[in-house]
């Protein structure tokens, strides 16, 4: 039986487990879509919709991002990649979502594939680890001696850009938005609903799709994604023009680690970095 | 009219419509292929699937301007952008995005009121189909079978494109398309053999088999009026969904728009663009209150919309089965699942 | 003409703003490319205002609050240093040049410093030319 | 559609020398919404004022704009303007084309396009103003006074005159402060002693001043109206309520500290009170020197105590105590002159600085009044008082410490009368600006006292001149006669600088004041707010603010306490109304707000799942407005998009 294969049983018999011994009201994983490579997240509430739940290689969905929107004290088994597990510590910390609530499943995982690419997926658009950060039960063997590369090597081109070629870059990609909000809707971060770009005083961009408007939403949200990434690469998978936005949550992910000392959901006790200071804070980081 | 042209030759042919105005056409840029307007011949290119986004933002552009102010000391100045289209080309739309034309001028031209953004682009505008490669098997996602549209079907399109190994054959379909045909001198006149090669291609092209139910416009209708209500069914079918705009936006037949003053300093345009339902303010009222609060109450919606409001409106489904919406939903929402799992009930 | 910048400066109402005036009542001067916004607390800024202002046509931002540790709500601008670095590392990875968004700390005693910052950053803003990149160009 | 009004103010010749002002109305008039624009000679003025409260009416305004002053010297003023014009007050934008224009410029055409930028970015934020409406708060009519020195001592007392309850806080186990250490006081020559004891002694017998010696601040929370003050009373290990003041336990004590009154000069007892005259006349025991905490055993002034006040298990208490409003009278430090090597203080013994020279001629001092040598015998043949010691220095205080001048004046007087040696003056420049001084300084000058006009470079033992052997030579540039001078002396005064408390920063963070770049305490303005800070409810007073003598000292303690009753005079207090308020509709819950805000204001609804604001606890700083990603958090007076329309605004031209 293939890690895969094995990952899948074991997320089946769990779920069937915690949702018959009502230890959950709903298990969130992976269930059968239009077609093998195209698998859908999947909410099981009873015993029999275990049998429908599914595990593959296609199966990159972040499912930290319905947390949410369950109602507080909701009991929920979580199936969790590695990223998707640094994204429940990071509600954790931010308290939509309460430890005592969870039942972390976690998927020790590597070799996920791209549904548009069929290629693999890994440190160009992901923090690419192996292991969830949290767990309560492990789906599958922990992953040794992976070596998943680190995931700011990507940057180096554009960190080795002049300003003016950075610019040219972004305002190309920029440019391909169609404001369809795929991007903030499948990020696990993104939870406000409305968003600043609904509001309509102030209106902090144009309504219409304009590239004046693009920038002032993807920068924007950047920056609320700032220290709160956990590199999952949601965003840049969900959007149908393909833009890389992963690039610049890399980025801005890579100088909060190196400004505040802290990585976005590794640690339950860590306070968002956004909203604290710290004393070993310095002028050195506006410079 | 039977026209052709050597495949080496294509260039020639794109240099020879751009000379008349605007095309639009394929192009590769990044991972997918999409309609832009073409600056440089060589950019068009033919090797593709479908594009990513459909090609209604022709006639139908994302954000179009509608009126410019400028607020003066006493009152605010204000002029209407005047219409005038070039005429254009859009050349490579494959059957099931040529047929959305057809679905679309009824909402923007038949419906008692005639849209003049529409209209001045439509009419000017001439609509060159493209067969899909019968050698390449249908998207998964795709299902215009469905939807009585054959791959090489040639409804919508003023001329109908096909590809064989060598030549390009093209088939005026309308009066509009016979009149282009004639002033690209570019083009060489068809023979009977080629004329049959197009009818062989054609043929063989429309073989290719996507997803297909039976489903009749009236009954499926009445179904979703049935299905309405069934609240359990809905929750289940879209509990995925994120409520992102994609589907909305790269769909061919999605036409809703909002409109919104924009000013800077004391200039201004007002703008209509696309807007889509399947987002949270959508429906949301000043006064704070929103009818489409929940997300399965939007998805709902767009696809009671589709295929019951627009067969009791317009007379027909509002969709062609492209599977843009199924291809590029982040969590692979599948419409056609939705329709099929609806019309069982 | 010599290329006069435009900048657009915020300034906390307790410190950088009393100390502006303060360069005002000691008679110091000074070049006055930079327009100023009020505001309480540097810890106020919302990072978007700084694109906006970038949008808008600023050839420059300036902020300037309490010293850390010095703020009138007392943790502000501890809070707002985090906010503004941040800013700074995406305008930067947007590709706006770095020198243009500055944050500075200038007490309520410090009229002199004020004067100094701005006549240094006006004159930065100068050698840098017209900012194009996030200006909204109008048809 | 606003109606704006638009009135441009000359201050005089302050802003009309720089700033076209008539143009400036000119163009006010060309902006959308500006339904009048005026320029005038002085707005704040009587006449000024009823100008834009004519044009509220006439034009039926309602948005006013002010092109004057800064905000943050005559918003006030206009806004109650206007609110008498029927208006609401937050309907006015001030535009600040004087500090931070006119005063700033040069050109008249770079300051007139500037105000006009400012002008316009003023109307395109008035377009978004509000109304808001004031929120009142029940005050509380305690006062803190923290510091015991005169000008403390002072404002306390007035304070309690008028009925008020007050909370004396002093570090040192009695109040008195410096003015305690001093023996006569210039230019008067009257008894220090005589005219401060019995205001110690007042403090002592008001029942409405509740002294708290040996205390300190240790926290601070609440506002103007209501602060929360938390007290830490340091241990005594003597029992307060229990001691009788017979001070047996002081005679029979075998430790030896160092005595703060006598500046060292003498040793004084481990259990102590300052000296006879302290207040109160209770005794501490000093930990440091005490040979029970030292080794364990002693206890003979626990033996003597009949009281059984003696507790060597005491420890610090805390308590809270509500005040409506704070005197700071903290006062100050004497410069430690030990790092100015060149005059040689704690390596030649003949050099004393000014406050044990004090200590030495007070009768009460460690050797009876009797100026002499450290040897405790030997009368000073001569005498070198050095002025200006680390004040008017580049290399360290900037300012004039402002009273050296006349106490080294008091010192060769008293050194005249109470020695035979000659004394030395050696001044930069003389400075007595104050009623009598500059006759206290003809007449010194007719005391045989020797002037040097010059700054003392050095002083020195070495010397090859055998005449000067076993001198002090201290080594002068005359600038009056352009002679390098040296001066053989047996004993140097140096009148070091008066610097802020060492502590004065944590006070000022403590209490959220700004302080200068020493470390004095700022006024809110220098001229017409000498004693507000920028922090609404503390007042400062005294040497805290800046060096200054006894005299206005005292004035500053009363007008302090002027001022804080102006405060907990009143049962209620208005507040500012530009508090944060959340849009339940636009709140994510993501309790950032909560994390953030550094006075506890926003609360998580855990039912509705949003924040809420307290607004009583509110200070408006924005901080949760800039946290909030959803943008649902509104700043009154500061909302995202009344500045976003300001930028705008100020962008345009």
């Amino acid at each position: 039986m293939t890690a895969m294969k094995k990952i899948e049983e074991n997320l089946k018999k769990e779920a069937k487990r915690l949702l018959e011994g009502g230890e959950v009201s709903v298990v969130l994983a992976y269930g059968r879509g239009y077609d093998e490579n195209h698998p859908v997240p999947f909410a099981a509430r009873k015993a029999e919709d275990a049998d429908s739940l599914v595990f593959n290689e296609y199966c990159t969905f972040n499912l930290a991002r319905y947390l949410p929107k369950y109602p507080p004290k909701t009991k929920i088994a979580v199936a969790v990649k590695a990223a998707d597990s640094r994204a429940v510590v990071q509600l954790i910390q931010e308290e939509k979502v309460r430890r005592e609530d969870l039942v972390i499943l976690g998927i020790p995982v590597t070799g996920m594939k791209d549904q548009k690419t069929g290629e693999v997926i890994d440190n160009k658009t992901t923090c690419n680890m192996a292991n969830p950060v949290i767990h309560d039960i492990l789906l599958g063997d922990e992953v040794h001696g992976f070596q998943g590369g680190s995931p700011y090597d990507v940057l180096a081109e554009l960190e080795a850009m002049s300003e003016d070629a950075r610019w040219d870059f972004w305002k190309k990609e920029f440019e391909k938005c169609i404001r369809c909000f795929a991007c903030r809707k499948a990020c696990p971060m993104c939870y406000c609903d409305p968003c600043f770009m609904d509001a309509s005083r102030p209106r902090w961009a144009d309504k219409s799709p304009t590239t004046d408007g693009h920038l002032m939403y993807h920068l924007t949200r950047f920056y609320h994604l700032a220290g709160r990434c956990i590199d999952c690469g949601e965003c840049s998978r969900a959007c149908p023009v393909d833009i890389p936005l992963y690039l610049f949550h890399k980025k801005l992910a890579k100088e909060c680690e190196a400004m505040f000392n802290q990585a976005a959901g590794m640690k339950i006790e860590d306070k968002p970095a956004m909203v604290n200071y710290g004393n070993q804070d310095s002028d050195e980081m506006l410079k | 009219m039977l026209k052709k042209i050597a495949l080496e030759k294509f260039g020639h042919l794109v240099s020879a419509i751009m000379e008349k105005g605007p095309l639009y056409a394929p192009v590769k840029g990044g991972k997918a292929v999409d309609f832009q307007e073409i600056r440089n011949p060589a950019d068009v290119t033919l090797d593709f699937y479908n594009t990513a986004m459909s090609p209604k933002f022709v006639f139908f552009p994302q954000s179009e301007d509608m009126i410019r102010y400028s607020l003066g000391k006493e009152a605010t100045e204000a002029e209407p952008v005047s219409l005038n289209a070039k005429p254009s080309v859009i050349l490579g739309v494959r059957p099931c995005d040529a047929k959305s034309f057809e679905i679309m001028d009824r909402h923007f031209l038949g419906a008692g009121v005639i849209d003049p953004y529409w209209n001045d682009k439509r009419e000017k505008t001439t609509v060159i189909g493209y067969a899909f490669d019968p050698s390449t098997a249908a998207d998964p996602a795709d299902f215009y079978n469905t939807l009585g549209i054959s791959a090489s079907d040639t409804a919508g399109s003023d001329i109908f494109m096909i590809r064989t190994d060598k030549q390009l054959l093209f088939k005026g379909i309308t009066e509009k398309g016979d009149r282009l045909l004639k002033d690209l001198a570019v083009l060489e006149q068809g023979s009977k053999t080629e004329e049959k090669m197009f009818d062989d291609m054609a043929k063989k092209s429309s073989e290719l088999k996507t997803r297909f139910m039976e489903i009749k416009d009236d009954a499926i209708a009445r179904k979703f009026v049935q299905v309405f209500d069934n609240k359990e069914f809905w929750e289940k079918a879209t509990a995925a969904c994120i409520s992102c705009g994609a589907c909305t936006f790269v769909c061919p037949t999605c036409y809703c728009f909002d409109i919104s003053d924009e000013t800077l300093f004391r200039d201004g345009v007002r703008k209509r663009f696309w807007d889509a339902c399947m987002f949270t303010d959508f429906t949301l009222e000043a006064s704070g209150h929103n009818p489409r609060p929940r997300i399965f109450q939007r998805y709902r919606q767009k696809v009671c919309h589709k295929y019951s409001y627009h067969v009791d409106k317009y007379g027909c489904i509002s969709c062609v089965g492209c599977g843009r919406c199924t291809r590029s939903c982040p969590v692979n929402i599948d419409i056609y699942s939705i329709i099929e799992s609806a019309s069982k009930l | 003409m010599d290329f006069e910048p435009r900048i657009l400066g915020i300034a906390c109402n307790w410190c950088t703003y009393t100390g502006a005036d303060l360069a005002g009542t000691t008679r110091l001067k000074y070049p006055q490319n930079v327009r100023t916004v009020r505001v309480m607390c540097s810890s106020r800024i919302n990072p978007s205002f700084i694109i906006r202002a970038f949008q808008l046509g600023a050839d420059g931002v300036l902020v300037g609050g309490c010293h850390p540790g010095d703020c009138h709500y007392g943790t502000g601008n501890l809070y707002a240093r985090r906010k503004l670095a941040v800013t700074k590392k995406i305008l930067e990875f947007a590709g706006m040049e770095a020198k243009r968004f500055r944050v500075e700390w200038i007490s309520a005693s410090e009229g002199k410093k004020y004067a100094e910052v701005v006549e240094e950053f006006t004159h930065d803003m100068k050698a840098l030319g017209p900012q194009t990149k996030f200006k909204i160009k109008k048809d | 559609m606003s109606r704006i009004g638009v009135f441009v103010c000359h201050c005089g010749l302050n802003i009309a020398k720089t700033v076209r002002v008539s143009e400036l109305a000119e163009f006010a008039r060309t902006l959308p919404d500006v339904v009048v624009a005026e320029d005038y000679k002085f707005m704040c003025s009587t006449p000024g004022q009823e100008l834009i409260q004519e044009d509220i009416r006439k034009h039926n305004l309602d948005r006013v704009i002010v092109a004057a002053c800064s905000p943050l010297m005559h918003e006030r003023t206009f806004r109650k303007v206007i609110e008498n014009a029927g208006l609401n007050q937050y309907l006015l934008s001030i535009v600040n084309v004087r500090e931070q224009d006119s005063w700033v410029t040069e050109d008249e055409d770079v300051a007139t396009s500037k105000a006009k930028a400012l002008i316009n970015g003023a109307v395109y934020r008035a377009r978004l103003l509000q109304p808001l409406v004031s929120r009142f708060i029940d005050v509380n009519p305690n006062v803190m006074v923290v510091g015991g020195g005169i000008a403390g001592i002072q404002a306390a007392l007035e304070l309690a005159d008028t009925g008020k309850k007050v909370y004396l806080v002093e570090r040192s186990p009695t109040i008195g402060g410096h003015m305690a250490q001093f023996d006569k006081t210039f230019p008067t020559l009257d008894c220090s002693a005589c005219i401060l004891t019995p205001k110690m002694d007042a403090v002592l017998q008001n029942s409405n001043i509740e002294l708290l010696t040996y205390c300190e601040v240790e926290e601070v929370k609440g506002f103007v109206g209501n602060f929360d003050i938390k007290i830490r009373q340091k241990a005594r290990y003597v029992d307060h309520d229990k001691c009788n003041a017979c001070l047996a336990c002081t005679e029979k004590c075998p430790g030896r500290g160092v005595s703060e009154w006598d500046e060292g000069l003498v040793r004084r007892k481990s259990i102590y009170i300052p000296f006879p005259q302290a207040v109160p006349q209770k005794p501490v025991i000093d930990r440091e020197s005490c040979t029970f905490f030292k080794k364990g055993k002693c206890r003979l002034c626990e033996k003597v105590c009949e009281q059984a006040a003696i507790d060597f298990e005491q420890k610090d208490t805390f308590r809270e105590v509500k005040v409506g409003a704070v005197i700071m009278a903290t006062g100050y430090d004497l410069m430690d002159t030990k790092p100015l090597v060149q005059y040689g203080y704690g390596k030649f013994p003949g050099v004393h600085h000014a406050l044990e020279l004090e200590r030495l001629f007070n009768s009460a001092g460690p050797t009876s009044g009797k100026v002499v040598m450290r040897d405790g015998k030997t009368e000073p043949q001569s005498i070198a008082i050095l002025h200006c010691i680390g004040s008017r220095d580049k290399n360290n205080y900037e300012y004039c410490s402002r009273v050296c001048c006349m106490y080294s004046l008091k010192f060769a007087h008293l050194l005249k009368e109470k020695t035979h040696g000659d004394v030395y003056q050696l001044y930069i420049d003389m400075r007595a600006p104050g009623k009598g001084y500059e006759e206290f300084y003809n007449r010194l000058v007719e005391e045989d006292v020797k002037f040097i006009r010059g700054k003392a470079a050095r002083v020195t033992d070495k010397t090859d001149n055998p005449d000067h052997a076993g001198k002090l030579i201290v080594e002068v540039e005359d600038t009056l006669t352009s002679q390098f001078v040296t001066i053989p002396v047996d004993m140097v005064v140096l009148s070091p600088a008066m610097k802020p408390r060492q502590d004065a920063k944590d006070m000022a963070r403590l209490f959220n004041l700004s302080t200068d770049k020493y470390g004095f305490f700022m006024e809110r303005h220098p001229k017409l707010a000498p004693l507000s800070t920028m922090t609404d409810g503390v007042f400062i007073a005294g040497a805290c603010q800046s060096p200054k003598d006894i005299p206005d000292s005292v004035s500053q303690g009363m007008g302090a306490a002027a001022e804080a009753l102006t405060i907990v005079v009143k049962d209620k207090m208005e507040l500012e109304a530009a508090t944060a308020v959340v849009n339940s509709a636009a709140c994510c819950g993501c309790q950032n707000c909560v994390r953030v805000c550094p006075y506890g204001a926003p609360m998580f609804n855990y039912e509705k799942n949003i924040s809420e604001i307290n607004e009583a606890l509110c200070k408006g700083c924005g901080l949760c407005a800039a946290s909030c990603p959803a943008s649902a958090i509104i700043t009154r007076h500061f909302t995202n998009d009344q500045v976003m329309a300001e930028m705008e605004g100020l962008m345009e031209i």
